[in-house]
């Protein structure tokens, strides 16, 4: 985590960048609010039709919908919770999670694949 | 082929001598790298020694903003790097390999089941077809502990044998270890061995014992009350008193020696201690502290507390 | 001021008058409970936890001496204390003073999570963290000090309920520290048990509570690192105390949840008669459980050894970060390798992630697993040799000082070394074949936690004392309480190394009496006898804490008086006021120079303190230096 | 001296407090609800063929709770940008829709969704016994569309009294339509509409089952994991509608006079939370109803 702040040595104050949610700005993203809000609508409708669809195989259906559902949490992230416009530090907070995060899931995966047999 | 017994810390620190083919090999691992950690502590501790007196304050009152210069310290790191790469994949990782990939061909090898309970093990045997019979839960009861089904073709024969198990001396072992109640840990100290017997899961583990004896099996992994008496004996016999042994059980027709009773602390009335079970596997004062070495043969000691 | 008032104490108006609560309206002066119970204030509950996780410590301790007495005689009566005990803990527990193998394993399992989640974190983590550190960065507070109460609160609240488990029906949680699945699920349950006031149970929920805390307060100190550091204090000027306790608290963050997790399914396991961890075709008792099945133990291993190991470094960070303050202050000399402690820490934090499955080689894992986690594990003893190496260089061109703080810390480096090192061949499977859950394991740990922490919050305690009370101990009773100890220590430890390649399995109520390879001789005694100098040596070592408790109440009220800087020393702590009042600083600190500048040349002190402005003369020094090391 | 950087951002980090503070917490939730879908994940692959259930959940009803949580993500980042924009009215009416929606969610999951599971009733049929209930089963067909069997008659339970009473050896099942006509090929996947129950009773034998139950957590992994994610999901929303009712109510007038950017300021510290719960049933919801 030190490379974020070792060139913000306080001593040589950076200046803040103007905050990104200014008031008029905010106003212009109104409408991006609302226009994501439908997309994440539809994209509800989408799974659920694409649940009712063969992909061929069970693994394919699921993998599709996880795609999808990641599809939408990202947007939720970058849009609501103004993850495509946050600061340095709050991406390295999430990128360690989330790697470890994965970690967590494909190392228990791999136990569980990967046993003793004779 | 027993390589040079090199084990000689490990004989220092008073491990028992190992008995199974593939077991100096772990004795080896153990020997170098408690080698590599003698070779640090030494060196660091006659550092330490060193320093401590040399830089005391009484001795040198000014201090050195400095310090070392050199870069020792790193062809130090770098070092111990290389000693436990080369210890992992020279030595760890084949080994585990072996392990539990490797298994030696079923056709010379003697196989048994053992399935662990709270709070001693079941051990299984194919009898004279070699084939294991059913196992089905709906059928344990306490005079049929691991749910054989004696009317299947392959089961009527079967042996099912409590706690002691023998198996002839330079034939492979194949044991799939399994448990009925909780995680047990199927562990054989003098053959370097051990798995954890896990409910749900069959994991199977070999050793080869290259001398006659009787060992004892430790249960590794905490199971409740008992656990520190789930004890086990594997005999190694030659091959002819194996065979023997094999008649013996097959005249008595199988089923186990002494059905393992059982005993749940969680079943006992409130505040009662359970049977016994203080007087338990404690032995008495003056009674031999050892459960007969070389008892081949003899009952071995029950499980659970005793009454 | 007036240092001589109680511990807790501080001047408040008069170093304040501005102070405003949170929501900056009101001004009277806070009432006696929320001055000191219901505090805000980083140091009041720095000190609360100091004082609830030493009772718990002790607590744990005390266990330990019950367990002792059961491993080294068997099957005997304690006397005098036996029955006692068993009226405490309920009929069962010490009938006629003679230890049942269940309260046995109730102790150890307790034993090991009270030391751990009760005293060691809330010592180490949060009561040095939160006194500490905000003084350490020049903060007036933590950022959220509301937080930060509702932190210690749960703790206290977990802790409570973990302490009533003992007196339920059943007694105490009995799984070990561990509690694998599914023994814990079917523990503590049955008839003569109540559904939620049995051990196992609260032994989970009393957890539940302890990982909340842990989280609360992890947030709580990373925004505080990371907002409040003093003008001028950047990264790389930051003492390594508060980088390691930077890093633990991002392990805490991370780690913890899934362990709540774990915790909330194996609550339902519990509860709701839900298989998360339990395996179709179970047999218990002779008789078929009545669960649906469909679950696995092993996840339960999976999910407890993500937190278990990266909460092994969360015991042992903070305590090289007090070692790291007190070897460059009784030295005189910076730190050697900052730069490379800081990075070895940070690669530890992270690789501690990624290596849980050591401890289970021996569930049934497969070649690639393995190579994975020993080659991991391998790699994460580097990192640790570099700090240790560092620590050891440090030690050269010093000019040693061996107070009671220095010498703790001192004797903190060959124990973690011998701890660390013995880690070594646990890492590689094949030999964790023979070791695994021996009493080597057992001494594995110990040296890390025992000689290792505990000796690492003995000598914080003793250095940081002078600043919470303005006086400081006793240096005659504080070497009094060192040596015993230390010899204590190791006459524990030692032996139960020799206990581990005899095969003296852990978690043995007779203390492998029964078994044929326990009674095999080595040095002199069968491994079985060599409890009994063990044992003797824990209840010796209980008596060298006594000097200990005597001498941190005494000098509470009695301690010799010192100034705001007893141990001249560099880092900001020491710039505030002792005790500091409420908002710490008179003045805001600004830092110029980095934690450690002791003895540098041209200087008339041999400390300059971080706060210190630069001066030509420095200058030229760092100068000097730079050109030294090209 | 006062805490700095509560409302304002620190130069250097660009962050206020709380921010921080928040992203943290979320990180941690992260992993809380990772090893929660670590253990799906384990238990899923786990699962013996046909133990994994699907088509258990009612997907109208779903999607719908899905959409109403999305609403509440879209106004609650209107409140707040009605904060932003100084218009203090706009933000009681966004944020007074929110918490309408977090707590119709809360009641159509728990006064709906829930208590209609906890009234069906399951019978795992032992494996010696499944090819007695065939007619009830159709595994035969299923095996030939290489779907997974069916080992469960499943319904509601006519005789409740046999799930406690020994002595009554017989469970009387109204059929679910799936065991009703095992055979009809609209019932081998999971259906959109929920198909009515059928009026067919079958008698089930306490002998060949392995496990009766309602559907409540204990009957399988699945319920096991769908009772306890989606409860602690309820558990979350619960949390962040009291929130925002806290935030609703006078003290947020008072607050906002006071100092409108901090109000602002707690509006989106709440908000990130409540689009983190959101961003959680974006999984769970094709997770459990739909896969
Ligand atoms: C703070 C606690 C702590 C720390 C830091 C460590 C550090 C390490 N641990 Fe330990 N460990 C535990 C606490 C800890 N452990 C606990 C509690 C258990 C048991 C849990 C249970 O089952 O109940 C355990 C168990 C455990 C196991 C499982 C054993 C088993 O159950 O069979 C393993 C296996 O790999 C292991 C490995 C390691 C390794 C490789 C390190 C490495 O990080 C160590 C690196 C350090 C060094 C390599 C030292 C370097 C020193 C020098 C170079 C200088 C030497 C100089 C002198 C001595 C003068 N540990
Ligand atoms: C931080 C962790 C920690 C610490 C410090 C200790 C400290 C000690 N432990 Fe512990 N131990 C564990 C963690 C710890 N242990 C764990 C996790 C297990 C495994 C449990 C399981 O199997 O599940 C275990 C198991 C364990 C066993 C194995 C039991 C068994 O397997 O059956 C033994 C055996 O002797 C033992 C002994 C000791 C001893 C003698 C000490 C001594 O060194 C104790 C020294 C303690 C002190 C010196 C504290 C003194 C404090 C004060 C005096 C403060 C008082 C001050 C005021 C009130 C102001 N421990
Ligand atoms: Cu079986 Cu321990
Ligand atoms: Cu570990």
């Amino acid at each position: 985590m030190n490379e974020s702040n070792s060139p913000a040595a306080s001593e040589s104050v950076v200046q803040a960048h103007p905050e990104h949610d200014d008031h008029h700005d905010v106003s212009k993203h109104i409408k991006k609010y609302l226009m994501v809000g439908g997309l994440l609508m539809i994209f509800t409708i989408i799974t659920v039709a694409l649940s009712y669809f063969d992909f061929g195989s069970h693994k394919a259906n699921i993998a599709v919908g996880m795609l999808v559902a990641t599809f939408k949490a990202g947007l939720v992230a970058a849009i609501f919770m103004h993850l495509s416009a946050e600061r340095h530090l709050v991406y390295q907070i999430l990128i360690f999670t989330t790697f470890f995060v994965l970690v967590l899931f494909w190392l228990t995966y791999l136990a569980w694949y990967d046993p003793v047999v004779r | 082929m027993i390589s040079a017994p090199l084990a000689l810390i490990n004989e220092f620190l008073g491990q028992p001598p190992n008995a199974s083919e593939h077991g100096y090999q772990i004795d080896h691992i153990i020997e170098f790298s408690h080698w590599f950690m003698g070779a640090l502590f030494v060196g660091w501790s006659a550092f330490f020694v060193y320093v401590l007196i040399r830089f005391r304050k009484s001795r040198n009152p000014v201090a050195d903003h400095e310090g070392v210069k050199n870069g020792v310290s790193t062809h130090l790191e770098f070092a111990v790097v290389l000693i436990e790469a080369v210890l992992l994949i020279g030595f760890a990782i084949p080994l585990w390999g072996k392990f539990v990939n490797e298994f030696p061909d079923t056709k010379d090898a003697i196989l048994v089941h053992a399935i662990g309970q709270q709070f001693g093990w079941n051990f299984h045997l194919p009898g004279p077809d070699g084939q294991f019979g059913r196992r089905e839960l709906a059928l344990v009861s306490n005079t049929n502990p691991i749910g054989l089904d004696p009317n299947s073709p392959e089961g009527h024969d079967d042996l099912v044998v409590a706690n002691e198990l023998h198996v002839p001396v330079d034939r492979p072992v194949i044991i799939d270890i399994s448990s009925k109640d909780v995680i047990h840990n199927f562990a054989v100290p003098s053959m370097r061995a051990a798995q954890d017997a896990i409910p749900g899961q069959i994991i199977p583990m070999w050793f080869k014992p290259i001398k006659t004896g009787s060992y004892e099996i430790v249960c590794g992994q905490l199971c409740g009350l008992g656990h520190y008496s789930m004890k086990g004996m594997l005999v190694v016999d030659t091959q002819e008193e194996y065979q023997e042994w094999l008649k013996e059980r097959i005249e008595l027709g199988g089923g186990p020696v002494q059905p393992p009773t059982e005993e749940r602390v969680a079943d006992r009335p409130e505040g009662e201690p359970p049977p016994g079970e203080i007087q338990g596997t404690v032995l008495p004062p003056g009674a031999p502290k050892v459960a007969d070495p070389t008892g081949a043969g003899t009952p071995v000691p029950q499980n659970q507390p005793p009454p | 001021m007036d240092p001589s008032a109680d511990l807790t104490s501080h001047a408040p108006a008069a170093h304040d008058p501005h102070h405003h609560d949170e929501h900056g309206h009101d001004h009277h002066e806070l009432g006696w409970w929320r001055k000191y119970v219901f505090s805000t204030d980083h140091k009041v509950i720095g000190i609360q936890y100091l004082i609830t996780g030493l009772i718990f410590l002790f607590l744990g301790f005390t266990l330990m001496m019950l367990m002792r007495w059961q491993l080294a005689y068997p099957g005997k009566a304690l006397p005098v204390l036996g029955p006692m005990l068993n009226v405490l803990f309920g009929r069962g527990s010490m009938p006629e003073g003679i230890m049942a193998p269940d309260f046995y394993n109730s102790l150890g399992a307790m034993h090991g999570t009270i030391m751990i989640f009760l005293g060691v974190v809330p010592v180490a983590f949060a009561a040095f963290g939160n006194y500490v550190v905000p003084l350490q960065i020049g903060a007036p507070d933590m950022t959220f000090p509301k937080i930060n109460m509702a932190s210690y609160w749960a703790f206290f609240v977990g802790g409570i309920i973990m302490l009533i488990s003992f007196f339920v029906p059943g007694g105490a949680a009995k799984s070990g520290w561990t509690a694998y699945t599914p023994l814990s699920v079917i523990a503590d349950s049955g008839p003569g048990h109540h559904i939620i006031m049995n051990g196992q149970t609260l032994w989970l929920i009393g957890f539940v509570f302890l990982i909340t805390s842990s989280l609360l307060g992890a947030v709580n100190f990373i925004t505080t690192i990371i907002q409040l550091r003093a003008k001028g204090l950047t990264w790389m000027r930051l003492p390594f105390f508060v980088w390691a306790q930077f890093i633990t608290a991002f392990l805490l963050l991370l780690a913890f949840p899934p362990l709540e997790a774990a915790a909330v399914m194996q609550l339902m396991d519990r509860l709701a008669a839900t298989s998360f961890f339990m395996p179709t075709g179970l047999v218990v008792s002779g008789a078929a459980l009545n669960i649906s099945g469909g679950g696995s133990p092993i996840l339960w291993q999976h999910l407890f050894w993500f937190l278990g190991h990266p909460e092994v470094y969360v015991l042992i960070l903070p305590a090289m970060g007090i070692v790291a303050e007190i070897l460059a202050n009784n030295t005189r000399k910076p730190l050697w390798g900052y730069k490379s402690l800081v990075f070895a820490a940070l690669v530890l934090g992270f690789l501690s992630f990624i290596v849980w499955a050591h401890h289970m080689w021996l569930t049934g894992m497969g070649t690639v697993v393995s190579a994975f986690f020993q080659t991991t594990t391998l790699i994460i003893s580097i990192p640790s040799v570099i700090i240790l190496s560092a620590f050891f260089i440090s030690l050269w061109g010093g000019s040693i000082r061996f107070n009671t703080p220095m010498l703790f810390a001192t004797a903190f480096l060959p124990m973690f070394g011998i701890g660390g090192l013995t880690g070594i061949p646990l890492a590689f499977n094949a030999a964790d074949i023979y070791l695994h859950d021996t009493y080597y394991v057992i001494a594995h740990f110990h040296y890390i936690v025992a000689p290792g922490t505990i000796f690492a919050l003995f000598a914080g305690v003793y250095f940081w004392f002078p600043k919470a009370t303005g006086r400081m101990m006793s240096e005659f009773w504080g070497k009094v309480h060192f040596w015993p100890s230390l010899i204590c220590m190791n006459v524990i430890f030692l032996p139960m190394f020799l206990q581990g390649m005899l095969s003296i399995h852990r978690r043995w109520y007779d203390g492998g009496q029964g078994w044929a390879l326990s009674n095999e001789k080595v040095w002199g005694l069968s491994g079985f006898e060599w409890n009994v100098p063990i044992s003797i040596a824990a209840w010796v070592m209980g008596l060298a804490q006594i000097p200990f408790i005597i001498n941190f109440f005494w000098s509470i009220k009695y301690g010799k008086k010192v100034n705001d800087n007893p141990w001249e020393a560099t880092t900001l702590e020491w710039a505030a006021p002792s005790p500091p009042p409420h908002g710490n600083f008179a003045v805001v600190p600004t830092a110029h120079r980095g934690p450690y500048e002791y003895s540098l040349p041209g200087r008339e002190r041999d400390f300059t303190m971080q706060n210190e402005p630069i001066r030509d003369s420095d200058r030229r020094a760092y100068e000097a230096a730079a050109a030294a090391h090209d | 001296m006062e805490i700095p950087y509560t409302t304002t951002a620190r130069p250097d980090t660009g962050l206020w407090n709380a921010k921080i503070g928040i992203w943290l917490f979320l990180a941690s939730e992260v992993m809380l609800f990772g090893g929660l879908f670590s253990a799906y994940i384990f238990l899923r692959l786990d699962a013996a063929p046909g133990h994994w259930p699907r088509g258990l959940l009612n997907v109208p009803v779903g999607t719908m709770n899905t959409a109403i949580l999305i609403a509440s993500s879209v106004t609650v980042v209107l409140a707040w940008a009605a904060l932003k924009m100084r218009q203090f009215s706009k933000y009681k009416f966004y944020m007074g829709i929110t918490i309408l929606c977090g707590i119709v969610f809360l009641v159509v999951k728990l006064a709906y969704e829930w208590p209609i599971k906890f009234h069906h009733f399951g019978a795992k049929i032992t494996p010696a016994a499944l090819e007695k209930y065939e007619p009830y089963l159709g595994n035969a067909h299923l095996r030939e569309g290489g779907y997974e069997p069916r080992v469960e008659i499943s319904g509601h339970l006519e005789n409740p009294e046999a799930l406690h009473d020994e002595s009554i050896r017989e469970y009387h099942i109204k059929l679910d339509a799936a065991n009703a006509e095992p055979l009809n090929p609209d019932n081998d996947r999971p259906r959109f509409w929920p198909a009515p129950m059928s009026d067919k009773i079958a008698h089930v034998s306490k002998d060949d089952v392995q496990l009766a139950s309602m559907y409540v957590p204990k009957h399988s992994t699945f319920f096991a994991t769908y009772f306890t994610i989606t409860g602690l999901h309820g558990l979350h929303v619960l949390g962040g509608v009291i929130v925002f009712i806290y935030l609703w109510l006078p003290v947020s007038a008072r607050l906002y006079k006071r100092n409108p950017e901090q109000l602002a300021n707690r509006v989106e510290v709440a908000g990130l939370f409540w689009h983190f719960v959101d961003l959680v049933w974006i999984f769970v919801f094709p997770l459990f109803y739909l896969l």
